[in-house]
């Protein structure tokens, strides 16, 4: 029961209704499990948002990777 | 792709021993399949798929359950992964009733509302991810005519009685990301296992390996995390609140497994009125399973779907015996569409 | 036995339906016939080969998001007489209509029928129409038949080794924009399907260079005709992930539904196996036509016998043609 | 306002949905088109005349005493060309079948269709199959398209003063079978239906002498085809009583259901309007053929524009388009 | 037609000052209108058609009855007439029911037998021609499921009222030949009007009409039998004797007519079990007609159809407004076929 | 409710059920309503024979008719 996708808070709307971009697509998602503000980034899954996603640990998915991979080549 | 082929020149280097990965996520499955990452692995290291489908491990008689539902003219609200999973006697596809695929809880309340001379259930399956945006959409106080029927069940449970089994020969485990996203990872620091948490892109996939085999190499148990921009050791305290506000563990059956102990979820007591199974008197029925499919011994990660004697025989994608046959995510149907051909 | 869902949803259980449904005698008229399951027939006839095909069309919702049920039996005749490589000539129609339907609806229909025919200069000559009672039938049925004139038809087993495979333009708009809609997702006009007549994109194909196979992927989408293509011309394909014609609004949906748009129906594609050495060509006059600006190169016929993707991440799968209509998800 | 079943029961309330749905401008490949709304349309390609048709057909029960849909469906089609004149060459098939058919009865519709086409040299080309959810369909429609290859078309509109009208046989057998089969009358085939395919009978009934018009008497039955003639020839026409061939089984089984059976469709008939000098010539060529032995002249075109039978007992009344598909009755 | 010409000859040397005669039966007025009758008539001659095709006589209320079973489930079996005759809101046909249509109550009751689960309800129309055969029914003992609405209607009082009315200008009166097979004619010999019993062939009709003009020529009102091969005075006497075994009469509306005293059928006590209106609980409504319709002033032959400001406008055999434009035997429907033109 | 056809009784089954012939028709009717045997006629009206028919007194209708003429005639 696991599929998500990341989207760009675009609109927040009452009743924990936000308007999300999920790249070139846009639609209403529930906001009720976040607190967000518009311009940051959610995971959606079902319909809600379930997290937020910090654009810098994304990019920091790459740097952890890069350490994993110059540990290695240390070794 | 360049970074990926980094990772992979990695991966390669430091896999010099059979190693055995357990995934316990079917959109981990899926995500494997789809960028044919077992193609690029290197030849010792497997990655097997562990109890980790909602719809694989959603027991037949809970089906039934839906479809008695069905029959008690209820309006069946529900994801389309559902749909085509066979009860003891057909589908909710098959079943001729008012099934209506919905994208999330809250648009099965939607039908509730616009449609109030009908009785709406919404059969809720799904883990930890799940099961905070139903409890989220209880809490909202939905109309009388809706209910659910829960189905929900939790991973840790599952994971520490599969570890008590000791039977297969695992080397590690690769967390479920989505389901961490929600309850963070500290709840799997109890198992004494290597444990990385993945995202699910083939590079997320492919560096939770790298560093799931360099802990195994360095003979640690720990819990690393590949997937830090959604998820952190404490997961979404608010989404975790919600879900323990409506919801209480209960014990319930895997398909597969036995009773596990907490790995279920039921509606707490006051909000029994959304309750399909109260509301409806509709009773949970064990079922026992077709006696040559071995899916539970698959779920378990101790037989490959191919050790089947029914697998691409009597059961195939058309005519599916087990649930592994069924979910898009299913072992065995991955498995007859990726790999046998590639045997 | 009896028929299910899956028989009518392509792939390896609907081939056993057709084995039944196929089994004539009388199944050929001196050219390609109903043996051959191409796009369409041949018929020579004094010297002059007809292309002669034939499709029913059930769509829910039957207004979408770029288009209608009127759009779709038009195109869908059309782009099969097409891709025998015939110019439609004339078309027929069936009108299967349930009690109670809108008879504006079905002027709408009709209108939209006539702009897509005046698109490609084809005529709707001969017609039918039943009523059913509401009880036996919810949803209106329309049947297109057409005939076009062809010098050299283009068969769907034509692959030869070494051939580069052109797709005309982005893949699952169609589907995953009824799907979408369907599912009550709310996209609105974000997603649109690419239903059109694609005989004119064709022509100016043809006249570029060397075309040995073409198929339309429809019902099952890319992933169901190429597989078909590679089977009946006895040869494997190779289809490079990466370029894949895709808009990035229709991999969100996708991803959002849970479903390949590899597997659903595009309505406005084509599907080429040319000659390596008139690709370039075939591919500059493909996007120099308004249904073919996205148009590419997006794999190559090889030894063997299955279609492999070499996915962006340097790993291979198969492409298989799917079983049953997809269906939303969400795990 | 909606579509309702007397829409598609022919007559004049079909007109209306029939203006509705033929509101095209591209309507006519440039020889005999929609607007004409005859059996079937006329193509000139390169000095060559294709004729061009369609039906859908839902029969209710699939299997009746005579022949079952499969017959129907191919018969309906080489039919409506053999009414212009054409002889059929090809045939497409549409197939719509609900969840849960049974396939063998799809091998008995598929080898009763081989037969019909193998009685006339024509063979099902190209197909097309789907499959609708039981809630949505519950009986199998099959479409069939149809080609031929005419010289000089004949048209339903073309009858002269003076002509004769000629039947190819007993009227009204196929309806009443249907009927009395559908409402429980447990005749068993005392009452067969007529479906047939008709080529070879047209064929040499146009050898022996001239032709003006020509029509199939299907859905309305005589009635509503003698009308269809006249209004379109814009001459009235008489009709003898006496001289109507009727099978005394026919005319038993309608006096019990209570209808007219020149108002219940034949599926193996033709109207002919012959110049009359011919017509015992043309008679006596329809009546050599098997299908054709109860032939008879019922007829004459007059001026005027009314339809009107001469009756047994020396009266006069008009022989009116049926509103609505008969129901039996018993008052 | 050398028998029909010496009739035709006949008829015309007789008939010499306007003379008009009313039938009371709709398969007179089919047979009638099918083999072009009026169109060899003297001039001077006319037959008008008064209350006897029994779907122009039964009031809304009785086929809003029959939808209000529809709504109940019901299986609902009929004669072909019945479906399109349209209610207060639709007709049978229309109703979305499982409605079927039955040649005779005997297969209703089979139905019934057949589908044990479904409750089946016969709508039983008809004169005394009909009636003895639902008796006849009643008293094999039908099934727990089977019932009956009964609008069954007889023919005397109606005429009774007729003639009270005194409005018509009728000279006399064709009886109706099958009502006579079963009741014979002695019923009507209370009438002090010239009437004959006629048959339905051509030739039975224009006998009738000599014998009838000749009575009135001679100034007397007697009733002479054309129809002797089926008709005797006393009728079929077994097939009467079953008909009130089940049915007593009753007060009843009639379409275009009040409440005619004794005119209707309803099942007696003892059978009350196959009541369909009690067992359902169904009341049948009065529904007031159209303001325009004058068909019940063509029903009691004091007007022509023509003579409706709706015939031919609002009023078509597509969009009937009354009752005489939906039936095959409806006066106006078969104006609208076979006359309106030829004026 | 008055179409009746005339037919001739061809066999007599138990439960007050025959086979007639209506013109090269047959069909099963109920005989609840008369007292018939094989070879009789009787007028069958929604599945019942109603009445036995007498042959002699059909042909008497045209006798009838004749006499009603032949009256006429001497006047
Ligand atoms: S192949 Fe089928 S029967 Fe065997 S384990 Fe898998 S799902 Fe069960
Ligand atoms: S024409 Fe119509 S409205 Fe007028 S009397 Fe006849 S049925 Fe009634
Ligand atoms: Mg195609
Ligand atoms: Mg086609
Ligand atoms: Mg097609
Ligand atoms: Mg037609
Ligand atoms: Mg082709
Ligand atoms: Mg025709
Ligand atoms: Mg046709
Ligand atoms: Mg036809
Ligand atoms: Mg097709
Ligand atoms: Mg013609």
């Amino acid at each position: 029961m696991c599929i998500a996708m990341p989207a760009e808070v675009l609109e927040i709307k009452d009743e924990n209704i936000g308007v999300v971009d999920f790249g070139d697509l846009r639609q209403e998602v529930r906001l009720d499990l976040v607190d967000v503000e518009v311009g940051e980034f959610v995971l959606v899954h079902v319909g809600f948002a379930i997290q937020k996603l910090s654009r810098e640990e994304g990019l920091e998915t790459r740097e952890i990777f890069r350490q994993v991979h110059a540990a290695m080549m240390e070794e | 792709m360049p970074v990926s082929k980094d990772i992979l020149d990695t991966l390669d280097s430091l896999v010099d021993s059979d190693l055995c990965i357990m995934h316990i996520c079917g959109t981990h499955e899926a995500a494997i399949a789809r960028a044919g990452i077992r193609s690029i692995l290197p030849e010792r290291l497997k990655i097997v798929m562990g109890p980790g489908c909602p719809v694989c491990i959603t027991p037949q008689g809970e089906i039934d359950a839906a479809i008695d539902l069905v029959e008690k003219d209820c309006v069946i609200a529900t994801y389309g992964d559902l749909l085509r999973v066979p009860g003891s006697n057909g589908s909710l596809e098959s079943s001729g009733g008012d099934v209506r695929v919905v994208q999330g809880v809250h648009k099965a309340v939607e039908i509730a509302r616009r449609e109030p001379e009908k009785e709406v259930v919404f059969i809720s399956v799904g883990f930890e991810t799940t099961a905070p945006t139903v409890a989220a959409t209880i809490l909202t106080n939905p109309p009388e005519n809706f209910s659910i029927l829960s189905c929900h069940r939790l991973v840790p449970p599952a994971m520490e009685w599969l570890l008590s089994q000791g039977e297969a020969k695992l080397h590690g485990f690769m967390l479920p990301g989505h389901v961490c996203t929600v309850m963070g990872y500290h709840e799997y620091e109890q198992f004494p296992v290597p444990q990385v948490v993945a995202g699910f892109e083939p590079e997320d996939i492919l560096l939770g390996l790298v560093m799931l085999v360099k802990q195994i190499r360095e003979g640690k148990a720990r819990i690393d995390n590949a997937y830090p921009r959604a998820v952190c050791r404490e997961g979404n305290r608010k989404a975790q609140a919600l879900m323990y506000d409506v919801f209480e563990p209960c014990d319930v059956e895997w398909r597969g497994f036995p009773v596990i102990p907490g790995s279920g979820l039921r509606l707490k007591p006051e909000f029994e009125q959304y309750d399909a199974q109260k509301k409806f008197d509709i009773e949970i029925r064990h079922v026992d399973k077709h006696s040559a499919c071995i899916c539970d011994r698959v779920l378990r990660g101790i037989a490959q779907p191919s050790d089947c004697k029914l697998f691409g025989k009597a059961c195939t994608p058309r005519t599916p015996v087990g649930p592994c046959m069924v979910s898009h995510e299913g072992a065995c149907k991955i498995w007859h569409l990726y790999e046998s051909r590639r045997v | 036995m009896k028929v299910n869902l899956m028989h009518g949803a392509g792939g390896e259980v609907m081939g056993e339906l057709l084995r039944t449904i196929t089994n004539l005698k009388n199944n050929n008229a001196g050219g390609i016939g109903l043996e051959s399951l191409d796009d369409g027939a041949v018929i020579p006839i004094n010297g002059q080969n007809i292309v002669f095909t034939t499709d029913s069309h059930v769509v829910s919702p039957i207004f979408f998001p770029g288009g209608d049920i009127g759009r779709i039996a038009v195109c869908g005749t059309i782009n099969d007489l097409a891709m025998m490589g015939g110019r439609p000539i004339a078309l027929s129609c069936g009108m299967i209509i349930p009690e109670g339907f809108e008879i504006a609806d079905l002027e709408r229909i009709v209108a939209s029928m006539d702009a897509a025919l005046g698109e490609c200069g084809a005529s709707l000559v001969t017609g039918d129409t039943k009523v059913l009672e509401r009880s036996a039938l919810d949803t209106i049925i329309v049947n297109t038949a057409g005939i076009g004139i062809v010098e050299r038809p283009v068969r769907d087993n034509g692959l030869a080794i070494g051939d580069r495979i052109i797709v005309s333009g982005t893949l699952g708009d169609h589907g995953v924009a009824i799907m979408a809609h369907r599912e009550g997702f709310e996209f609105g006009d974000q997603i649109r399907s690419d239903v059109s007549p694609l005989w004119s994109l064709v022509e100016s194909a043809m006249a570029a260079g060397e075309i040995h196979a073409m198929k339309d992927p429809t019902r099952g989408g890319f992933a169901n005709a190429i597989n078909e293509m590679a089977r009946k011309s006895g040869h494997g394909v190779v289809i490079e992930e990466e370029s894949l014609p895709l808009r990035k609004s229709v991999r969100s949906a996708a991803g959002m539904l849970g479903i390949d748009p590899l597997e659903v129906a595009n309505e406005g594609k084509v599907i080429l196996g040319v000659k390596p050495e008139d690709a370039e060509a075939v591919l500059e006059a493909i996007r120099s036509h308004p249904y073919g600006r996205d148009a590419a190169i997006v794999g190559t016929v090889v030894e063997g016998s299955n279609v492999v993707m070499k996915t962006a991440i340097g790993g291979e799968r198969f492409i298989e043609p799917p079983i049953g209509d997809p269906v939303p998800r969400v795990c």
